[in-house]
């Protein structure tokens, strides 16, 4: 089937989708799975294929000619966006129903069509007039998905931080665009790399597609707008959403030429957003927010891809550009499948219980095995542990790296430290999911809630078995997928040199360990039951009742790590020592804040604010001042203008 | 002699409503004028009258490009008013439809006067037209913001007619012999007194400014735009201010000719720049969603300025402006006046979780207020993107990032303030105290047909609309 | 006939400042009368010839700004029984000097003016100048709404000044239709202070400021 | 076959070797204090007893801790069988990386394995030995990249065989505090203490036992074992000798390093935790400068040599098994 039919036809379904969202859940299913598997159908051929597929239509929206384009770049993006859309949409059909949400839920699917169009026209648009109609759209109705729930204020507040957040990206691109359609005079997109008085473009693109990926001091909505939506809407935020930022810089890296600096700026971001994002996710005790922060920190790792992909463009394309941004790009797809995964399951969790706190939550593995085992793998795969996906994209990403310094450049000055701190970032990962299974999954409930928890269903349990499946398959057989980022690779710049990597031969390795481990651990298990287990309590130095409330908690857990972070951190701690003999009340609790925001956004907020406060004081209803200000302006304006006049006649 | 039908229908209606006898069915009158009026207006379009030299009145670019804006936006509102008044049968409404009638009658006249006297009478005689319809509520709230309107606004205005001597002394001074007609005007061009001219524009500029409500003389807007009726804020700010605004770029069109055109230009990028600073700063704190429309207004002000001192892509931008700004705002005051009604307050302790008072009003105000900031696929997104490409091409591109910070800041105002008004919870007071408001067809309809019509301008801008504000424009600077 | 017009061109710049130096509102209506008034004449004056639109601008000025404004505001000064001395924001004293420079001044501003030699000699230009000035002190110093309107017709009698430089040039018709304009302004203003007094029972100025932020 | 054969010699020479090194510690330490202590292949006794015995389980875990055992265990295996162990055996350009992750595995078993059983002893030392193992693995994966530059290489078999420099002391040194940290040693952790509240390692295996204790045991003589080999083949230049002569020089320096262990063992008390870092950091540091010292080298290197060869390492295998 041609490309043309299937993208159609997939535009119809999720046209119809949304006609069928507010009535008919079933029907929207099955349009919105259509309209999945459609565009992946698209996209895979696309990838498999070869060649670009374009439209150019007599037909103008805004003026301007409908113009879709959709190139191996772009369709690795979609076939990401129509996994986690279709798998999102069997998930809602469960997590979010009718029966538990009435006014939400059919707002909710209709939303989620819309989003879904959106980010796919987003990567179909050629024109840039149309990209940021969409892109804008996409940006919209995912406030709308965040805001589901608009009776709790913070669930608004977070929204509302996003959506201002999403405007001020949008507003970068709105001057992107305009001052690209100025130079090229026309608003059409496409490669423009011979024109170096475009390169100073790519800052404004950094700014605005860098707010949407959630780049480390960009980052601000992301935490509490990821933790505060539904769970598959934080699936598909995480998953795809910020892709799209990604996806803008990586387009625009590739059409455009950028500035000798760019490459070294974007690598240096995506490190720091990698180590900071880690560490911040590492100071959360709120399940949804933890893995927000994880957000940060992979996309810091995939633009380490870019970046030195980037700088590799000003070194004539050297191989190891190829490989990091091979690796950059494999990570788009891994992060979208396991935080997909991540944000499934802990919707799950949430869903049982309802609660994000991870002090309240443990021992979940018994009520819940299925979602444990899915998020457990999940955990594994993000950080980055063989033989699953998250380990082949960065293992990808370190080749390119390792490369980068044996070229003997001034490049490895940044590629060193890259590499260590990517190996740090990967130590800080492990840490933080240990405690995130350890604490959610293991031990023993510490609240009711977490007691009566219950398994999901298997529309839910289906979406994250699918999503885990994918996990391993990358990971397993990473040569299936791997024509399919050599081709986005050769699309970003056109360079044909092409991208090799030893894949055979780490397939293999993983495939040998993956049996292996498997073997071992049904062998020792099954040694073990063979001879009949004992059971007894936890082994607590002695102490014969251990209760729940004595188990490790997640703060304590991460508290050395987080003490060394202190300096970016900033935790809020507020203790009340026992006192006394018989001490009556003691606590401890410690809170890490989003210290970008809170010390830095809202201080610049409210100095605007007071500015504000200031500047309405003038409104003060007294009608004299009111006179004395257009008197004023006459004043001002003349000397202005006599002043201008005579320096203009001289 | 067409070109007069369409000032004269609105007076006979206004003649017609002060001598119709029955106060129940007055309100018809005014669909029925604002049909005429809109049928009139395309039959000028048509077939455009012959332009007279000399004539003080005449239906050229300038007007064709804006004056069908006026005439859809009263065409709807007109409907809109049918329903609202008869919502408000305890007032009397014979001023009331006299003076709407009449206010659209100035307006015609003003848009199309090519005499700068005639301008300055028609734009004053509309300002005294709508005093009557601030106060329609006699409540002692809008007697203030009567006064206000009056006090500024003719303060205002009468600047602007010591700013038309200057110019005229301009003229006599060099070798005209004083005559005002803006052809006249600038054919003299360089031969103007510069002095004169200059002093003439800076007193036209603050004088029908304050008209059109740019920071520093804006401070009428906010009271007036708070008390009047929503329709009437829909009238005011899609009309009254785009003739000021027209007023100021028939000016601009002179003082360029007498070659002072860059000055004329960073003036206007100035004030605008200035006021969309200050419009930002007041949306990010105002409590009351009508005052906030008021202050979005002088931002928008701001933004046809800008656009006007940028040469002839942004003086297109600006009229293409013109039609979606006042078009989205009268979604936003329609819907607005409608929550007003419901709430009985518009301020935001009292004034909450509108969307279960009224479901559908809440929602086309929140599609507005998405639309009026730049959200696509609605006008205004398009119109200040081209702005922005605009200023852009001119160079300006500190001026563009002003620009687009200031959007910001307004849009961080209005959706925060929008949606602490939509969601919460309402206010059992406002629930119980009036049998509860409800939404009828009439009230609704037309800020949707508005909502459809910002759609509309954007995604298919009609290539005749585009033709005529480009012909506008190039009218409007001096070639050369 | 130009010491004339200047005779009396100067007798409204001084009624300018007893308009700003009067403590009691019927002296300041009574000041922004006769200043109305002797404007009134001054198209008579400027006109060699007769010309019956010249007459009836010329009437119709001396009749509204000498006599309707003037007692309309006189009724509503007596209906609201308020309080006839003033407490101004810029007091008697500083506002009759600050008319004064500005007399002083617009005297000197309009000797460095481009002006035509016919109207060099004249008082016009400063006239108009000064009495705009005075009527924005008056509109930004004082609190009651009488007196602001006062301030208001100062300012129109300084711009109705101006515009005597062009009577020659323009056709009659627009200053006729401007003068309408400017009563039926008046009026309605009349009619809101009108409404002020029977809303607030008052009018002071200061009391409206229930629209702020 | 003999891929097969060469393979299996391999995997048993790992497997059967490992549990003598915590032996020769044992008995260096017992000689240094004056005891008889232990024999020297006391592990192969407890291993062979724990092996088969019963198991008691905790009410709570759940069977991820058995079976997360067997698969840390797998991991180390596969991490050792990475190592170059003279011609031929698993090699491709990137393993170095997959194995500082399979070691990351092994961490992440063992860590999860101790929080199953919701005991604050063992979240202690889990949540110890991930933290550590931060500073530890930024230390490793630096001088990795020290071995990369000075071989121009991205495979164990390459990055092993250096050249003798100024750098190899200093990488020498960096890798022994690794593998003190890496491996619970004193001055980081002392495996013999009884005091659950100080341990790191130990305190993670407590409610272990059985066969799974045994695999827990093995897999840290294991790992133990595979710091040696790879720190003795870091520094020594292996690849220059004969195959005969390099196998001597790899025993007796894993026999040497087993001995400094146990030396540092007997002489050193354990550092309080809150100055563990600061030794690891030492450990990053001189690693840094291992790897600036052979960047210097290299640089010198490569303007002597063709600057042809800059890009591409020789000799480089692309993937599979070397012939």
């Amino acid at each position: 089937m041609s490309t043309s039919i299937l993208l159609l036809t997939a535009g119809l379904a999720a046209a119809l989708s949304v006609a069928g969202a507010f009535k008919a859940p079933r029907l929207w299913l099955s349009f919105v799975l259509v309209a999945a598997m459609a565009s992946l159908a698209a996209a895979v051929g696309t990838l498999a294929g070869g060649g670009v597929w374009e439209l150019q239509s007599g037909w103008t929206i805004g003026g301007e000619r409908v113009h879709f384009r959709l190139d191996g770049l772009s369709a690795f993006f979609l076939a990401l966006l129509a996994v986690i859309g279709g798998t999102g949409a069997v998930y809602s059909q469960e997590y979010w129903t009718d029966a538990a949400h009435p006014r939400s839920a059919g707002p909710g699917r209709a939303w989620w069509s819309a989003m879904l169009t959106s980010m796919g026209m987003v990567l179909l648009c050629a024109n840039g007039l149309h990209f940021l109609i969409a892109w804008e759209l996409f940006a919209v109705t995912a406030f709308f998905l965040i805001t589901l729930e608009r009776r709790w204020r913070e669930v608004r507040d977070a929204g509302w931080l996003y959506l201002g957040a999403s405007h001020a990206g949008s507003l970068c691109l709105f001057g992107f665009f305009a001052m690209l359609a100025v130079r090229t005079g026309s608003w059409d997109l496409g490669p423009m790399r011979d024109r170096p008085e475009l390169a100073p473009l790519f800052w404004l693109a950094l700014a605005g597609f860098g707010l949407k990926a959630g780049l480390f001091p960009l980052h601000i909505w992301l935490p509490s707008a990821h933790a505060n939506a539904p769970s598959h809407v934080s699936a598909i935020l995480s998953g795809v959403a910020i892709k799209m930022g990604v996806y803008g810089l990586v387009r625009f890296s590739g059409w455009l030429p950028v500035p000798e600096a760019g490459g070294w700026v974007v690598a240096v971001l995506g490190v720091v957003s990698a180590v900071l994002g880690v560490a911040f996710a590492l100071g959360q005790h709120d399940l949804k927010r933890l893995l927000a922060y994880h957000s940060v920190e992979n996309v810091g790792i995939i633009l380490i891809g870019l970046g030195f992909a980037m700088i590799a463009a000003h070194h004539g394309h050297p191989a190891w550009g190829a490989l990091a941004l091979a690796g950059g790009l494999l990570h788009v797809w891994n992060h979208g499948l396991f935080k997909g995964l991540l944000f499934l399951g802990a919707g799950s969790v949430l869903h049982a219980t309802g609660t994000r706190e991870m002090s309240r939550l443990g021992g979940l593995w018994k009520a819940m095995p299925w979602t444990a085992g899915c998020f457990g793998l999940g955990a594994a795969a993000i950080s980055a542990l063989p033989p699953l996906n998250g380990f082949v994209s960065e293992w990808l990403v370190y080749l390119g790296l390792f490369d980068a310094v044996n070229a003997h450049d001034t490049v490895a000055w940044l590629a060193i430290p890259a590499i260590v701190l990517l190996a740090m970032t990967g130590a800080l990962a492990l840490a933080c999911f240990v405690k995130v299974c350890g604490i959610v999954f293991l031990g023993v409930p510490r609240s009711r809630a977490a007691e009566s928890a219950h398994e999901c269903g298997w529309r839910m349990r289906g979406a994250m078995l699918l999503l885990s499946g994918l996990c391993v398959a990358i990971g397993l057989v990473p040569v299936v997928f791997w024509p399919a980022v050599q081709r986005a690779v050769v699309e970003w710049r056109a360079v044909e040199a092409g991208v090799e990597a030893p894949l055979m031969a780490l397939a293999g390795c993983n495939v040998v360990f993956a049996v292996l481990a498997a073997g071992a651990g049904a062998a020792l298990w099954w040694h073990v039951t063979r001879r009949g287990i004992r059971r007894a309590p936890t082994w607590d130095c002695g102490y014969a009742a251990p209760t729940a409330r004595m188990q490790y908690t997640a703060g304590s857990f991460a508290g050395i790590i987080t003490e060394w972070f202190a300096w970016i951190l900033q935790p809020a701690r507020h203790r009340r020592a026992p006192e006394g003999v018989f001490p009556a009340l003691a606590r401890q609790d410690e809170h890490t804040p989003e210290t970008v925001l809170e010390k830095v956004v809202q201080p610049a907020g409210s100095v605007v604010m007071t500015l504000s406060t200031a500047v309405r004081r003038l409104q003060h209803g007294r009608i004299q001042s009111y006179i004395v200000y257009l008197l004023l302006g006459l004043l001002v304006l003349s000397v202005l203008v006599f002043a201008w006049a005579s320096s203009g006649s001289r | 002699m067409k070109e007069l039908l369409v000032i004269l229908a609105p007076f006979a209606g206004a003649i017609a409503a002060l001598a119709w006898p029955r106060e129940g069915t007055r309100r018809r009158l005014l669909p029925v004028v604002g049909a005429a009026h809109a049928v009139l207006t395309g039959w000028l379009l048509v077939d455009p009258p012959a332009a007279v030299e000399g004539s003080w009145i005449g239906f050229d670019a300038v007007s064709r490009a804006v004056l069908p804006a006026v005439s859809l936006l009263f065409l709807v509102c007109s409907f809109y008013g049918l329903s609202y008044l008869r919502l408000r049968p305890e007032r009397g409404n014979r001023i009331f439809v006299a003076s709407l009638c009449g206010l659209l009658g100035l307006l015609s006249l003003s848009l199309q006067a090519q005499h700068l006297g005639l301008l300055w009478v028609s734009v004053e005689a509309a300002t005294l037209s709508t005093v009557p319809l601030l106060h329609f509520n006699r409540t002692g709230r809008a007697v203030e913001a009567a006064w206000k309107y009056l006090l500024i606004g003719g303060t205002g205005i009468a600047l602007s007619l010591l700013g038309s001597f200057c110019l005229g002394y301009a003229s006599l001074v060099g070798t005209g012999g004083g005559d005002l007609t803006f052809a006249a005007l600038g054919r003299e061009g360089a031969a103007l007194s510069r002095p004169w001219v200059l002093a003439a524009w800076v007193l036209l500029l603050v004088g029908y400014g304050t008209k059109m409500g740019l920071a520093p003389m804006h401070t009428w807007k906010p009271d007036a735009y708070g008390e009047a009726p929503g329709i009437v804020g829909a009238l005011l700010a899609g009309g009254m201010t785009t003739a000021a605004f027209v007023a100021i770029l028939r000016v601009r069109q002179v003082v360029d000719a007498a070659g002072e055109g860059l000055v004329a230009n960073r003036t206007l990028l100035v004030l605008g720049l200035f006021s969309m600073v200050v419009a930002a700063l007041f949306l990010l704190g105002t409590p009351d969603f009508k005052r906030m429309l008021a202050y979005s207004s002088v931002e928008h002000m701001g933004i046809l300025s800008v656009g006007a001192a940028l040469g002839v892509g942004g003086l297109v931008a600006s009229l293409f402006h013109v039609w979606s700004n006042s078009i989205t705002k009268g979604a936003l005051f329609l819907s607005a006046g409608n929550m007003r009604r419901a709430a009985g307050s518009s301020r935001v302790p009292e004034a909450t979780g509108m969307v279960w008072l009224t479901p559908v009003s809440a929602r086309v105000f929140a599609v507005g207020v998405f639309a009026i900031t730049a959200c696509p696929p609605f006008g205004p997104f398009f119109s200040e993107l081209q702005v922005v490409r605009a200023a852009s091409a001119a160079g300006q591109t500190g001026a563009m990032f002003l620009f687009l910070g200031c959007l910001l800041l307004a849009f961080l105002g209005l959706t925060r303030l929008a949606f602490s008004v939509l969601d919460g919870r309402p206010r059992r007071s406002a629930d119980a105290s009036r049998d509860r408001f409800r939404e009828t067809a009439g009230i609704l309809v037309p800020p949707l047909v508005f909502l459809a019509a910002s759609l509309w301008l954007g995604l298919a801008t009609p290539e005749w609309l585009r033709g005529l504000w480009d012909e506008a424009a190039r009218t409007l600077t001096y070639p050369g | 006939m130009s010491s004339n017009l200047n005779l009396l061109i100067g007798i409204a710049m001084g009624l300018n400042l007893v308009a700003l130096a009067s403590g009691r509102l019927p002296s300041l209506i009574r000041a922004a009368a006769m200043q109305g008034v002797v404007i009134g004449v001054l198209p008579l004056l400027m006109h060699s010839e007769f010309h019956w639109l010249v007459a009836a601008v010329s009437a119709g000025t001396v009749v509204v700004k000498g006599f309707v404004i003037p007692s309309l505001l006189q009724r509503a000064l007596r209906a609201a029984h308020i309080d006839r001395e003033m407490e101004p924001l810029i007091g008697f004293i500083p506002s009759l000097l600050l008319g004064a420079a500005a007399s002083i001044g617009a005297i000197g501003f309009a000797g460095a003016l481009p002006l035509r030699p016919e109207h060099a000699g004249v008082l016009l230009v400063p006239g108009a100048f000064a009495t705009v000035v005075c009527g924005f002190l008056l509109l930004m110093g004082r609190t009651k709404a009488i007196s602001q309107v006062c301030g208001y017709l100062l300012l129109e009698n300084g711009i109705f000044l101006f515009g005597l430089l062009l009577i020659r040039s323009t056709p009659l018709i627009v200053e006729a239709g401007i003068l309408l304009d400017l009563t039926v302004a008046v009026f309605v203003i009349g009619i809101i202070v009108d409404r002020i007094q029977r809303e607030f029972d008052t009018l002071d100025t200061r009391k409206l400021t229930a629209l702020r932020e | 076959m003999s891929l097969f054969i060469d393979t299996v010699l391999r995997l048993a020479g790992w497997l059967l070797l490992a549990p003598l090194i915590p032996g020769v510690i044992n008995k260096v330490k017992a000689w240094v204090a004056g005891r008889r202590g232990p024999p020297v292949f006391q592990l192969y006794y407890d291993l062979a007893k724990l092996w088969r015995k019963g198991v008691v389980l905790s009410h709570v875990v759940s069977p991820m801790h058995v079976a997360g055992v067997a698969v840390g265990w797998v991991a180390l295996v596969g991490a050792a069988m990475l190592l170059p162990l003279g011609e031929g055996g698993l090699a491709f350009r990137g393993d170095a990386i997959l194995f500082v992750y399979l070691l990351a595995v092994a961490r992440f078993c063992t860590a999860l394995a101790a929080l199953d059983t919701g005991s604050a002893f063992e979240g202690m030392g889990a949540a110890r030995e991930v933290s550590y193992a931060v500073l530890a693995e930024v230390a490793v994966i630096t001088g990795l990249v020290a071995l990369a530059v000075e071989s121009g290489s991205l495979s164990l078999s390459t990055m092993l065989t250096p050249s003798p420099g100024a750098g190899v002391a200093l990488l020498g040194a960096g890798l022994f505090i690794v593998l003190l940290a890496e491996n619970c040693r004193v001055p980081f952790d002392d495996p013999n203490t009884h005091l659950e509240l100080t341990m790191v390692h130990e305190v993670m295996v407590l409610d272990h036992s059985g066969p799974p204790l045994a695999a827990v045991l093995h897999g840290a003589s294991l790992k133990l074992l595979i710091f040696s080999v790879l720190l003795a083949e870091a520094v020594l230049p292996l690849g220059a000798m004969p195959a005969w002569a390099a196998a001597a020089a790899l025993a007796g320096a894993v026999l040497a390093i087993a001995i400094g262990v146990g030396l540092v063992e007997s002489f050193l008390a354990r550092f309080a935790f809150r100055r563990v870092p600061l030794l690891l950091t030492t450990a990053f540091l001189l690693c840094l400068f291992a790897l600036l010292t052979a960047w210097k080298g290299s640089e010198f290197g490569v303007t002597e040599s063709s600057v042809a060869e800059r890009g591409a390492p020789a000799a480089e295998p692309f993937f599979g098994w070397r012939p």
